[in-house]
């Protein structure tokens, strides 16, 4: 610890600090454009000048550390001198546009100019333009407004992982760019965004339609990946026009993915469903909700009452809240029914019945940065949860190893240490090379042993094994891929058995925002119900759908369509998407921003949040319209008149910490078969861009979507004798589509990757199905689909 | 003070000086090999260059003894000694001579210093626009390595040195030393913020000792000598010869390796006296960001680092511009500022925003839009600048207009009073 | 006392009367100054706050850049904007409303105005006939603009001195 | 992109560098690089940055900083002239004069044959022989007057 003197208050801060924090510790505020605390020292903007008793010069504060009797003056002559002479440097050529600038109103440079700006300017020379530059659909630049602060090229190589912003050229002629004409492709580029201290870098969907200061921010939490990003929505009008990350180092940090920045867009799409719909004699009215739900009661009610109520079944998204799953599943109880699952992009619930809590991150989110050892298992980290793979990121650049086991040779942007790429049928093979090579060194479980007999392990099999062993903090990850695999319930016992025997924490990704929410919600299916794969495998008589867009959601969109087909649908849905083609009621629900609840991230936390605009149309919360539901059936238990009372009631007293456990019961009946060579297989991973309703309408972000492409590796490409960018026909099942091929060699052989969640490739199969590739003969219907 | 005793540019008369043969013959290699042979203490020798009185030839000045022992030599893992042959501040070109003529002693006194300061590697990072010289150097480097004073098993000793060269492209900056060692790692030439200084965090991140090329080329003397006979060819605090680049309106202008403490009138002499027929008006003493000093200043000062520094410019370089009565003083500080402007990295913002300024506004003045208020400005930016960026290009940029407005203000005024030139 | 036979006495005689009297005799003589209204006009300082008006630059490209300091300063909360960016990139008004029933005519806006777009002109004697012939719309006041510019710019620039 | 002779010798530059270093050889690389595709456009830029493993931005940053590095067509002879405090009390002024009458170009123009590009340049660091010009960033022409100059430009004729 270091005593020092600010301003004449006595502090003592820790040594080594800058004088930038230590006066931030003295509650004193120096100002500062490239000082960033998330972000390396660069001490290039010169604001921070400050005084220091001794030095000849003033010293920039951010980068000076302090000295033990140091005595610093921030407000003295010469220290406001110094940083009033760099405002007069970054304002001789800073255009003079705030009243069009988007960054008006809460821009650093217009706010500390008013501080430390002369009242005219001495500069009477031509001023500096530079050229703008197209930065993609995400980024608007203005970069003729730029102080070079260089925290956007910082943020690229520091926290994205990929520097795409660059500063060329030199001197006064200095510009920050991307490489020639290129688009900023990062998924966390909306913080730079953030970062930009002045209007250079501001957001293209919001640009130029409010001021900050007409706009009320409302605290939220993201709705699309398991972190649960805190962010504020920024609303003027009952309309959301933005979305910031707010601080949290728990959970997020100063950080938002793109993903969760830009998707309110998807609130304001043609596709919202704003009226109550009933399909009569196959033609679709709106109508009014009294209608629509004494319809749908009745004819549920009609159903239960001919064939059963095990004739029902409900899916829910696990988007929807603690609150909405939890009144589903009351429902359904109530109704005789306990067909209720959520995970419908499984693929494998063999594990069910060993199951002995939520399954979860196994350790905090802020812990991730502290690991020394990880092994990925099965996860396209960076669309799956981009900012727990920046979390890693922080970490590998500490020194961790990351191992990878997966099925594809995705750029994790950061060193990886070792790892097995593998065809999908063969991930569970080669994860137990690794519980193989682990148990080299200590005894794998008896239940395990079996499965290890024949099992060859490789050299980095090996390698990944003597990486987990050694090290302080270790965790074993499942990710998404994992989680949809036919072999779902095998890779978790050993991913389990791994982590044991490694001494890790083992977790499992939270896919959705509330996936581990559903868990406590309780939004599966009852003993002797069935679960998501059964329901859609053996069509049910009637449905309730909460949330899903199927055909896009599900597993099998094409399975999960037929099994619509001929079924009475309830579909509780904010879109019309083709819920027409199959339901027979369409109920407006509020979507993310217009619903209050609760989502329980993937460490476990739940965080609640309230309505931050009114539902568009007459569409109204899910949880409100599930209650008048239960009315209408005259169950008792649905008289909650708020949400927070069903918080409640839904999570219960116990601590959430004591319902998480990712460990599976011994007994389970475990086979590991050989790979089956013979056949194509799909990887179906979800992209990015396309894991729910509401992301999939946001218009910005789409268009920073690759178009689906069947991506295979060369070999195979040449096997089937097709070249690359031909239109080939893929076939699952009885759809076939027309994709471009494309070649990607790090693809492992005898696989094609068709990314899942598109339009084009809904109602192709299973996503980790047997896949058919061929030329397509001549041009062909673009996309014809046989659900029969 | 002894005129004919040369340190570096001694065997110029010789043929082909160049050569590793020519080098020999002049006992080249053969203090490297008494030091790698009979294992000469490391600390023995940083001693003798502090007695020598060695200073920085690279401008600063800064005692080679007392920086060497900031070097942690026992430090573990890599650890690296560079040279800076980036030569480009305007007048300066002894460097170049130095890797033409007698690059082998180059290479000698930086592995002597690798030698001492615990380095295996070092790099020689070479001014962009003097290729020849690179390929000299390149071509010595393979000679020596052939001749086994590179490499491993220097001299047949359990010392291992390797050396080699980094071409520069284009820009001054690199001069600095932190952007020289950001430009040798594959970046853009911008300074870094010190601490931490490179003999903590140099290269690649490790400790890294950085000296000038005529400052390593001294090193084999001084080993050989002994300190104390390199410091009594200068004078206290000075010690050595030094290479003076002459240029401008001279005569004769060229390298002219002198003592340290040389009367510039006798440097005058030496290089064929001011342009015939004209008269000595200013000169600027150490390389453009020293400040201009007028005829009369220069013709009573001595060329060492105390004397000019007590003539109010700087030592610098020891690169002398010459200037005679017909050079307008507007029209010089108007190029030399128009050179800060181009050269300036950019990084920081007076640097960046306040070059551009002096040049436009010094432009203005010498097309004759100058306006009454111009100088007092000209003084308020440069000093804004001074002391507030990140390296001295800064303070290079703001001195000479310091420089020039103190001297020939008079000059100035007339530029902004009657829009033309007095001279 | 003294003062009562003295009131009584004035009273008596008419006194105040005449003194009543010789004033208006004394106006009914001399020059008038009542105004004509409407067929006359008092004179107006050209910084006169009455109608707002939206103006243009002389090509016809409208001033207004959606910066929304007017609508920020109003104290009376009379200005509505919505703005997005125009094809061309330039950011702009899609409304631009201002309740003159709200309006207390302080200028706030015109000061704020950074583009000189939004003034008021000397117009004082409009009116309307239903509720909403004082809601004023971009086009209404794009339109007062147009009629008015020659005025407009009359005034700014009799002003431009002071400002 | 690059003749197998351009490769090695970018190879024998990035094995000056520790192993883990492969960017430090972006200057040198560049350079081969310009000096055989005659400017360097933004897909030599690329390659040379994929081969040393690095962002093309980090490469561009670095093309675009250095002032040797041409970032767009010149002729095939560039003259720079060194216009310093030095070369200009020497006499730069009247050779760069010289020049641009002769070549009918301005600075940073290039002939309509393609043949000759002239540049301005900053110190060379010889100006002991000034005025000095560069020709091609190799080759070094001191001592400058018109009549050498005249001379250097038959000479590439």
């Amino acid at each position: 610890m270091a005593q020092i003197e600010i301003d004449g208050k006595q502090v003592t801060v820790a040594d080594g600090s800058t004088i930038i924090e230590a006066a931030e510790a003295a509650g004193v505020y120096i100002p500062r454009f490239c000082f960033h605390k998330k972000l390396s020292i660069a001490a290039n903007c010169r604001m921070c000048l400050v005084e220091v008793e001794k030095a000849g010069k003033p010293l920039p504060a951010c980068a000076t550390p302090v000295i033990e009797g140091m005595k610093i003056f921030t407000h003295s002559e010469k220290a406001v001198q110094a940083q009033k002479s760099v405002m007069e440097f970054l304002l001789i050529n800073h255009p003079l546009d705030c009243p069009i600038c988007d960054q008006g109103g809460e821009c650093q440079l217009q706010d500390l100019a008013v501080g430390y700006g002369g009242v005219s300017s001495r500069y009477q020379e031509e001023k500096r333009v530079v050229f703008n530059k197209d930065f993609g659909p995400l980024i608007a630049g203005d970069m003729t407004r730029c102080i070079q602060c260089t925290r956007c090229v910082r943020f690229g190589q520091e926290i994205a992982g990929q520097m795409e912003m660059g500063m060329a050229h030199r001197g006064e002629h200095s510009e920050i760019t991307t490489f020639v004409g290129r688009a900023v492709a990062s998924e966390l580029s909306g913080n730079m965004i953030d970062l930009c201290p002045v209007g250079a870098l501001t957001s293209k969907p919001f640009r130029y339609s409010a001021r900050t200061w007409e706009l009320t921010r409302r605290p939220a939490v993201a709705p699309h990946d398991g972190l649960g990003s805190n962010v504020a929505l920024q609303v003027k009008q009952n309309r959301v026009y933005r979305v910031l990350p707010r601080d949290n180092d728990a959970v997020n940090e100063c950080w938002l993915s793109d993903r969760d920045r830009f998707s309110y867009e998807g609130l304001y799409s043609e596709d919202r469903l704003n009226k109550p719909m009933i399909k009569e004699g196959g033609q679709w009215r709106e109508c009014e909700w009294k209608d629509a739900l004494e319809y749908a009661a009745n004819s549920l009610n009609l159903i239960r009452q001919e064939v059963g109520a095990e004739q029902l079944g409900a899916l829910a998204s696990p988007s929807s809240t603690v609150e909405e799953l939890y009144l589903l599943k009351k429902l359904m109880t109530g109704l005789g029914s306990g067909n209720v699952d959520h995970r419908l992009r499984h693929s494998d619930f063999s594990a069910d019945a060993y199951r002995q809590g939520a399954p979860w991150l196994g350790r905090s989110v802020a812990s991730l940065q502290e690991l020394d050892r990880v092994l990925l298992i099965g996860s396209s980290l960076r669309s799956e949860q981009p900012l727990l793979a920046q979390r890693l990121r922080q970490a590998v650049k500490r020194g961790a190893h990351l191992n990878v086991v997966h099925v594809a040779d995705d750029a994790l942007l950061c060193r990886v240490a070792h790892k097995l790429i593998v065809a999908p049928d063969a991930l569970a093979q080669a994860l137990a090379q690794v519980v193989k090579a682990l148990g080299e060194r200590a005894a794998v479980d008896a239940e395990v042993q079996p499965l290890l007999a024949g099992i060859e392990v490789s050299e980095t099999a090996r390698s990944i094994a003597a990486s987990l062993t050694t090290g302080e903090n270790r965790s074993v990850l499942l990710g998404n891929v994992a989680q949809h695999h036919p072999r779902y319930a095998l890779l978790h016992r050993l991913a389990q058995e791994a982590a044991r025997l490694s001494g890790a924490a083992f977790g499992v990704l939270g896919e959705a925002a509330n996936s581990v929410g559903a868990y406590l919600a309780g939004a599966l299916p009852a003993p002797g119900g069935l679960n998501a794969g059964q329901m859609l495998a053996t069509p049910r008589k009637a449905y309730i759908l909460l949330g899903v867009e199927l055909e896009r959601d599900s597993y099998n969109g094409q399975q999960a369509m037929a099994a619509m087909q001929g079924a009475f649908v309830v579909a509780l849905t904010a879109y019309k998407h083709r819920a027409h083609e199959f339901a027979d009621v369409l109920l407006p629900i509020a979507a993310f921003a217009e619903n209050a609840g609760t989502y329980v991230n993937t460490e476990g936390v739940a965080q609640s949040f309230r309505a931050a605009v009114a539902p568009r149309g007459e569409a109204r919360p899910a949880w409100k319209v599930l209650r008048v539901l239960g009315n209408l059936f005259e169950l008792d238990g649905f008289s909650q008149d708020n949400a927070e009372a069903l918080t409640s009631e839904a999570l219960g007293n116990t601590p959430l910490a004591d319902k998480l456990g990712n460990a599976l019961r011994p007994g389970m009946n475990l086979v590991l078969d050989k790979p089956d060579g013979g056949r194509l297989q799909r990887i179906g991973e979800v992209g990015i861009y396309q894991t729910d309703s509401l992301v999939r309408r946001a218009a910005s972000l789409q268009k920073m979507s690759a178009a689906p492409r069947a991506w295979m590796h060369n070999s195979l490409l040449a096997q089937l004798g097709l070249s690359e960018d031909e239109t080939v026909t893929v076939r699952q099942g009885d759809a076939a589509i027309q994709l471009s091929a494309a070649c990607d060699d790090t693809l492992p052989a005898g696989c094609v990757r068709v990314a899942a969640g598109h339009e084009q490739t809904a109602l192709l199969g299973g996503l980790f199905d047997e896949i058919r590739v061929e030329k397509s003969k001549g041009q062909q219907q673009t996309a014809e689909h046989t659900p029969s | 003070m002894n005129m004919s005793e040369k340190v570096i540019l001694h065997s110029l008369h010789l043929d082909r000086p160049w050569s590793l043969e020519t080098y020999r013959s002049t006992g080249g290699y053969d203090t490297l090999r008494k030091v790698v042979t009979e294992k000469m203490p490391a600390e023995d020798i940083i001693a003798q260059v502090k007695v020598s009185a060695l200073r920085g030839r690279g401008g600063a000045g800064f005692p080679t003894g007392l920086k060497w022992s900031f070097m942690p030599r026992s430090f573990p893992g890599d650890k690296y000694i560079v040279c800076n042959s980036d030569e480009g501040e305007p007048g300066t070109f002894k460097d170049r001579d130095i890797l033409l003529y007698n690059p082998h002693q180059l290479i000698e006194g930086m592995a002597i210093a690798a030698y001492v300061l615990g380095a295996k590697v070092g790099y020689n990072y070479i001014h962009g626009e003097i290729w020849d010289a690179y390929e000299r150097f390149e071509q010595a480097l393979d000679e020596a390595r052939a001749a086994g004073f590179l490499g491993k098993n220097i001299c047949g000793g359990d010392f291992e040195f390797d050396l080699h060269a980094h071409h520069g492209y284009g820009a001054y900056i690199c001069g600095e030393e932190t952007a020289l060692l950001e430009s040798l790692e594959g970046k853009k030439g911008q300074p870094r913020f010190k601490p931490p200084f490179p003999a903590s965090f140099g290269l690649y991140g490790r400790p890294t000792t950085i000296n000038n090329t005529e400052t390593y080329a001294c090193i084999p003397y001084i080993v050989k000598h002994g300190g104390q006979k390199f410091l009594e060819l200068g004078k206290p605090n000075n010690g050595g010869t030094k290479i003076f680049s002459v240029s401008g309106h001279v005569n004769k202008p060229g390298n002219y390796e002198v003592p340290m403490g040389i009367p510039f009138a006798e440097l005058l002499e030496l290089a064929g006296g001011v342009r015939d027929g004209h008269k000595l008006k200013a000169v600027i003493p150490g390389g453009s960001s020293s400040p201009v000093l007028p005829a009369d200043v220069m013709m009573d000062t001595t060329m060492d680092f105390d004397a000019i520094a007590k003539a109010g410019s700087m030592f610098g370089s020891g690169a002398v511009i010459v200037m005679d009565e017909t050079v307008c003083m507007v029209r010089a500080l108007e190029r030399l500022s128009y050179f800060y402007f181009e050269e300036s990295c950019g990084q920081c913002t007076p640097c960046r925003e306040g070059t551009g300024w002096l040049y436009r506004v010094v432009h203005r003045i010498e097309h004759g839009q100058g306006r009454p208020e111009d100088l007092a400005l000209l003084d308020d930016i440069s000093g804004n600048i001074m002391g507030r960026t990140i390296c001295a290009l800064g303070d290079a940029a703001a001195m000479p207009v310091k420089g020039f407005l103190k001297h020939f203000r008079g000059e100035f005024e007339y530029h902004i009073e009657h829009g033309k030139c007095s001279v | 006392m003294i003062k009562r036979f003295k009131d009584i006495f004035v009273s008596l005689l008419l006194i105040e009367l005449l003194k009543g009297m010789a004033i208006t005799g004394r106006h009914m003589f001399s020059r008038k100054i009542t105004v004509q209204f409407p067929e006359e006009r008092t004179p107006m300082s050209p910084r006169f706050r009455g109608l707002h008006a939206l103006r243009r630059y002389p090509n016809g490209e409208e001033r207004c850049i959606a910066c929304k300091l007017c609508e920020a300063v109003c104290p009376a909360m009379a200005i509505t904007i919505e703005s997005e960016q125009r094809d061309d990139g330039t950011r702009r008004t899609t409304r631009y409303d201002i309740d003159l029933t709200k309006c207390i005519f302080c200028g706030f806006c015109e000061e704020s105005c950074p583009v000189d777009s939004i003034v008021e002109t000397r117009i004082f004697d409009y009116h309307g006939e239903k509720r909403g012939d004082l809601y004023y719309t971009k086009d209404r006041l794009l339109a007062v603009g147009d009629r008015e510019e020659a005025q407009i710019a009359m005034d700014r620039e009799a002003d431009a001195k002071y400002r | 992109m690059l003749s197998p002779a351009a490769l090695q010798q970018i190879d024998r530059e990035v094995a000056k560098y520790p192993p883990q270093r492969k960017e430090s050889a972006v200057m040198s690389a560049l350079r081969i690089a310009q000096t055989e595709r005659g400017w360097l456009a933004p897909e030599t830029i690329e390659f040379v940055a994929n081969y040393l493993e690095m962002p093309p931005i980090a490469a561009f940053e670095v093309a675009s900083f250095y002032n040797m590095y041409d970032l767009s067509p010149v002729g095939r002879y560039k003259l720079t002239v060194c216009t310093n405090l030095s070369c200009t009390l020497m006499g730069a002024e009247s050779v760069a004069g010289h020049l641009k009458q002769k070549l009918g170009i301005g600075f940073n123009e290039t002939t309509p044959d393609g043949k000759f590009t002239l540049k301005e340049g900053e110190c060379m660091g010889a100006c002991g022989d000034g005025p000095v010009a560069l020709v091609n960033n190799v080759r070094m022409c001191g001592k400058l007057t018109p009549a050498e100059a005249d001379r250097i430009l038959a000479e590439l004729e």
